[in-house]
């Protein structure tokens, strides 16, 4: 039963393994001769001012969330798209007043320039 | 499904698809900011209550036993429908005044009064969970209304960690309620327990779960700590919502689960309920009394009178008592929410911008200057204490008498000795009103004026005809499964 | 029945030590991370109990696109660094004292019903897969569906609410 | 298969870890994170239940916690990102502009 998940097992094992390998054979072999100059983060040849992260502006923020919800309402769209035929017209309407209620947001959003990137 | 599924939920129907109009109206018609959508949502609410009224008397469930009309139910859902017009009026003004005027506003609470009445009708605990976060979730947004202060902010975000906080409990009790019966429906849960096939040891930590999530909703100490703060920094218009509205659909789904599913489980419970009706009553009004803001002070009154709608919980086993302290915690929530409704209304009309005209001193001449309000909050203040000839006072009596029925006397004993010291509080607010000099500065909008003046004259009125209400009350029995 | 066992004792004293390590670490960075971690172990549990869509909803939606979302906030913000644990003392130590009790608690009664909760048995193969939860889903739980799509309207109106009133 | 206790005995330390999370952090994205927690913790006992009774309405509960999970998080997160451009800062502890 769960013996049907072992390629993917092997998989997530290989690529995790590959992966610190790589990085372990980079720090092992490599050579290393850090200097002042060489450790400082590259800025155009600038001195580097402030903190290294840097902030993203707002606007990213409301694309992410509108993805999310959306992203909710495909999770239930996969299992009713397979048993579509068996509920028939009954199962149409239920996901079309599912549908008409998550459209309102998205127009509303549109009009509120929700998804405008100024 | 069938037509009759559709009529069951048709209110709740009626005002969600209303809502949802008012959006597309909103945004294609109205445009502009102080349109009619106060209006047409203050429509929404009266259209759907037609509906809510119009299933007086019916009793059955529907959605595969999903939901369930009852007179309880239908009773639930014109209250809510009633302090959402309410809602509305207090609001109406202050917004603009403010300077916060946005017509979300009044659709947010369409969705939060169709949260509070899928909670009435509820009858599986997924639909229970899912109207918790339903109210919720738009009160959390409302009490952030006021941005870009910090105050509403701060209050939002507190009242929304303590309230995602309180859903992560209520799931997991459901989890173990649905581990201990193997279902979800509260129906089945009753089956379950009666077959004997239940694990109780399991639904009792559920329940109790479930409880604490609850608690937070209604402010039950120990888990009030959010309610001072949240009250205060919530634009006014919304806490009176709140105050109404969030508790009352809280313990319509306390009411509703353990009457009505889990009488069985009385003795581990009662004794727990016992204990956290005490503690609400005597916190609540002990520590209202070194309250200086008036939004502070209704805020411990709110807590204080969670506890006494608590006692009536008490009782919830005794199958005998149970319908009629349903019927006693229903009338008590009316006349809670009038007279705290009413008592809002002048809180706002003497609320000036940036969190003044606040202080308990700003009621200060209140009594020579502007006689009809500070008669008005006399009265509130009254009923608040449980003083005759008001709301108060006879819903307490009712409270009390169940208590005394199912044999929990120093209950009863704690709820007058705490209404005594609730006094203190309450009378200074009249003796600060008529004795003190004082200049204070009133917004004589019309609509405040209107909800002030009406909830006062039925906070006395309505206790007149007192029996023929309690009777109404009594109608609004829960359907046993 | 022995490999299973092994298999949920490992995942299990992950899945802890991610909770753990999230609640500890300092950095929000590294708590998000330590979720996700968590989030991923319990898909396999999952899986092991037969609901192989919910697993993949799990690592989808939960791991996948929440727990993104609130390490996009982190970033956003510029607060990694504002994880700090409580300063006083007792304040620190109640909690965990007082939560240590309630989960020995538990698992003493979680224990002592060892017979009560039922073991499991064979589930049929497609328990838990999409087809069979869409028709439970979609027959006997009509208005839980329709509920949802309100609550995720109401969201979208409160986060845009929240996140644009700055202009106005 | 393994007896169900298992996965409830796992499911209420994680349920406990994530409460005392929430008492113990003071970071507001912390906090949150612990809810999340709670939650997960609620849906893996679901599940269990669920696989013991071989009844499907525990694994559909768990659809409807995670699309409520993800309404939380957007109307919570905005609140967080809202309170840190007028505070610049997410600590609770420094929430106290209200005080008695």
């Amino acid at each position: 039963m769960l013996i049907e998940y072992l390629p993917i097992a092997i998989l997530l094992v290989i690529s995790t393994g590959l992966a610190a390998l790589i990085v372990w054979i980079g720090n092992t072999f490599g050579p290393r001769r850090p200097t002042l100059r060489k450790s400082l983060p590259y800025e155009s040849g600038m001195n580097p001012i402030g903190p290294g992260t840097r902030r993203m502006p707002v606007r990213f923020y409301l694309v992410a969330v509108l993805f999310i919800l959306f992203d909710i309402e495909v999770v239930f769209f996969l299992p009713w798209a397979i048993v579509f035929r068996q509920l028939g017209l009954f199962g149409l309407i239920e996901m079309f007043v599912f549908i008409f209620i998550l459209l309102v947001g998205y127009v509303y959003a549109w009009k509120k320039g929700a998804l405008e990137w100024e | 499904m069938n037509v009759q599924d559709l009529y069951a939920i048709s209110p709740l129907i009626v005002l969600v698809t209303w809502a949802t109009l008012l959006i597309l109206v909103d945004v294609y018609i109205i445009r502009d900011r102080n349109g009619g959508t106060p209006i047409l949502a203050a429509l929404g609410l009266l259209v759907a209550m037609g509906f809510a009224i119009a299933q007086t008397g019916q009793q059955y469930t529907a959605f595969n036993g999903m939901a369930v009309v009852d007179g309880f139910a239908i009773f639930l859902q014109v209250l809510f429908l009633g302090s959402g017009l309410v809602g509305i009026a207090l609001a109406y003004n202050y917004l603009q005044r403010m300077g916060i005027e946005r017509s979300e506003y009044y659709i947010l609470l369409l969705y939060s009064i169709s949260g509070m009445m899928l909670m009435a009708i509820a009858a599986d605990l997924i639909v229970v969970f899912l109207a918790l976060e339903l109210l919720s979730i738009p009160l959390y947004v409302l009490a952030g209304f006021g941005r870009p202060k910090v105050e509403p902010e701060e209050a939002a975000l507190k009242y929304f960690l303590l309230g995602a906080f309180a859903g992560g409990f209520v799931v997991y009790g459901i989890a173990l309620a649905f581990g201990a019966t193997a279902t979800t429906s509260l129906a089945g849960i009753v089956q379950a327990v009666n077959a004997g096939s239940a694990n109780l040891t399991l639904l009792s930590i559920g329940a109790a779960l479930i409880l604490i999530g609850l608690g937070f909703k209604v402010a039950a100490v120990p888990f009030h700590m959010w309610t001072p703060d949240v009250y205060q920094g919530a634009p006014s218009a919304v806490t009176a919502f709140m105050s109404v509205g969030a508790k009352a659909g809280g313990f319509a789904a306390l009411l509703r689960v353990f009457v009505s599913a889990l009488p069985e489980l009385a003795a581990d419970l009662s004794p727990v309920l016992w204990v956290l009706a005490a503690l609400t009553m005597i916190l609540g009004n002990v520590v209202a009394i070194a309250q200086g803001n008036i939004k502070r002070l209704l805020a411990y009154s709110s807590i204080a009178h969670a506890g006494y709608i608590l006692m009536a919980l008490v009782v919830f086993g005794n199958t005998q008592v149970s319908s009629d302290a349903v019927a006693a915690a229903l009338f008590y929530l009316v006349a809670y929410a009038v007279t705290s409704f009413g008592a809002w209304a002048v809180v706002i009309a003497l609320e000036k911008a940036e969190q003044k005209g606040l202080a308990l001193d700003d009621y200060a001449g209140l009594g020579r200057k502007y006689p009809g309000l500070a008669a008005a909050m006399a009265v509130f203040m009254l009923s608040f204490t449980g003083v005759p000839p008001t709301l108060g006072f006879v819903g307490k009596l009712y409270l009390f008498r169940t208590v005394l029925e199912g044999g929990f006397i120093w209950l009863a004993v704690i709820g007058v000795l705490t209404s005594l010291v609730s006094a203190y509080y309450y009378l200074r607010i009249v003796v600060i009103m008529y004795m003190r000099d004082g200049d204070p500065q009133v917004h004589a909008e019309p609509w405040l004026r209107l909800t002030a003046g009406v909830t006062a004259v039925a906070t006395v009125v309505l206790s007149l005809y007192a029996g023929p209400l309690f009777a109404w009350a009594s109608q609004a029995v829960l359907k046993l499964f | 029945m022995t490999s299973e066992l092994i298999l949920f004792f490992i995942l299990a004293i992950v899945a802890v030590a991610s909770a753990v390590g999230m609640l500890l670490s300092r950095n929000a960075v590294y708590a998000a991370l330590y979720l996700i971690l968590n989030f991923a172990t319990v898909a396999v549990f999952y899986l092991m109990l037969s609901a192989a869509f919910i697993s993949l909803v799990q690592v989808t939606v939960y791991a996948g696109a929440i727990m993104v979302l609130f390490l996009f906030v982190i970033m956003l913000l510029g607060a990694e660094h504002t994880g700090r644990l409580s300063e006083s003392g007792w304040m620190f130590w109640t909690p965990i004292v007082l939560g240590a009790v309630l989960a020995v608690e538990a698992l003493y009664i979680i224990l002592r019903q060892w017979k009560a909760i039922p073991a499991t048995q064979a589930a049929g193969s497609d328990f838990g897969a999409p087809a069979a939860v869409g028709l439970e889903l979609f027959q006997n739980y009509l208005l839980p569906f329709e509920v949802t799509s309100v609550l995720l309207l109401v969201a979208m109106i409160g986060a845009i609410l929240l996140a644009r009133s700055k202009k106005a | 298969m393994l007896p169900v206790g298992y996965y409830i005995a796992l499911s209420a330390i994680l349920f406990t870890l994530g409460a005392l999370g929430v008492l113990i952090r003071r970071n507001s994205i912390v906090i949150f994170m612990s809810i999340e927690l709670m939650l997960n913790a609620g849906n893996l006992a679901f599940v269990a239940f669920a696989r013991a009774y071989q009844s499907l309405s525990g694994q559909i509960f768990v659809f409807f916690i995670m699309a409520v999970a993800a309404a939380e998080v957007a109307v919570g997160l905005a609140l967080i990102v809202a309170i840190f451009q007028t505070k610049r800062s997410i600590d609770v502890d420094q929430l106290n502009t209200m005080q008695g």
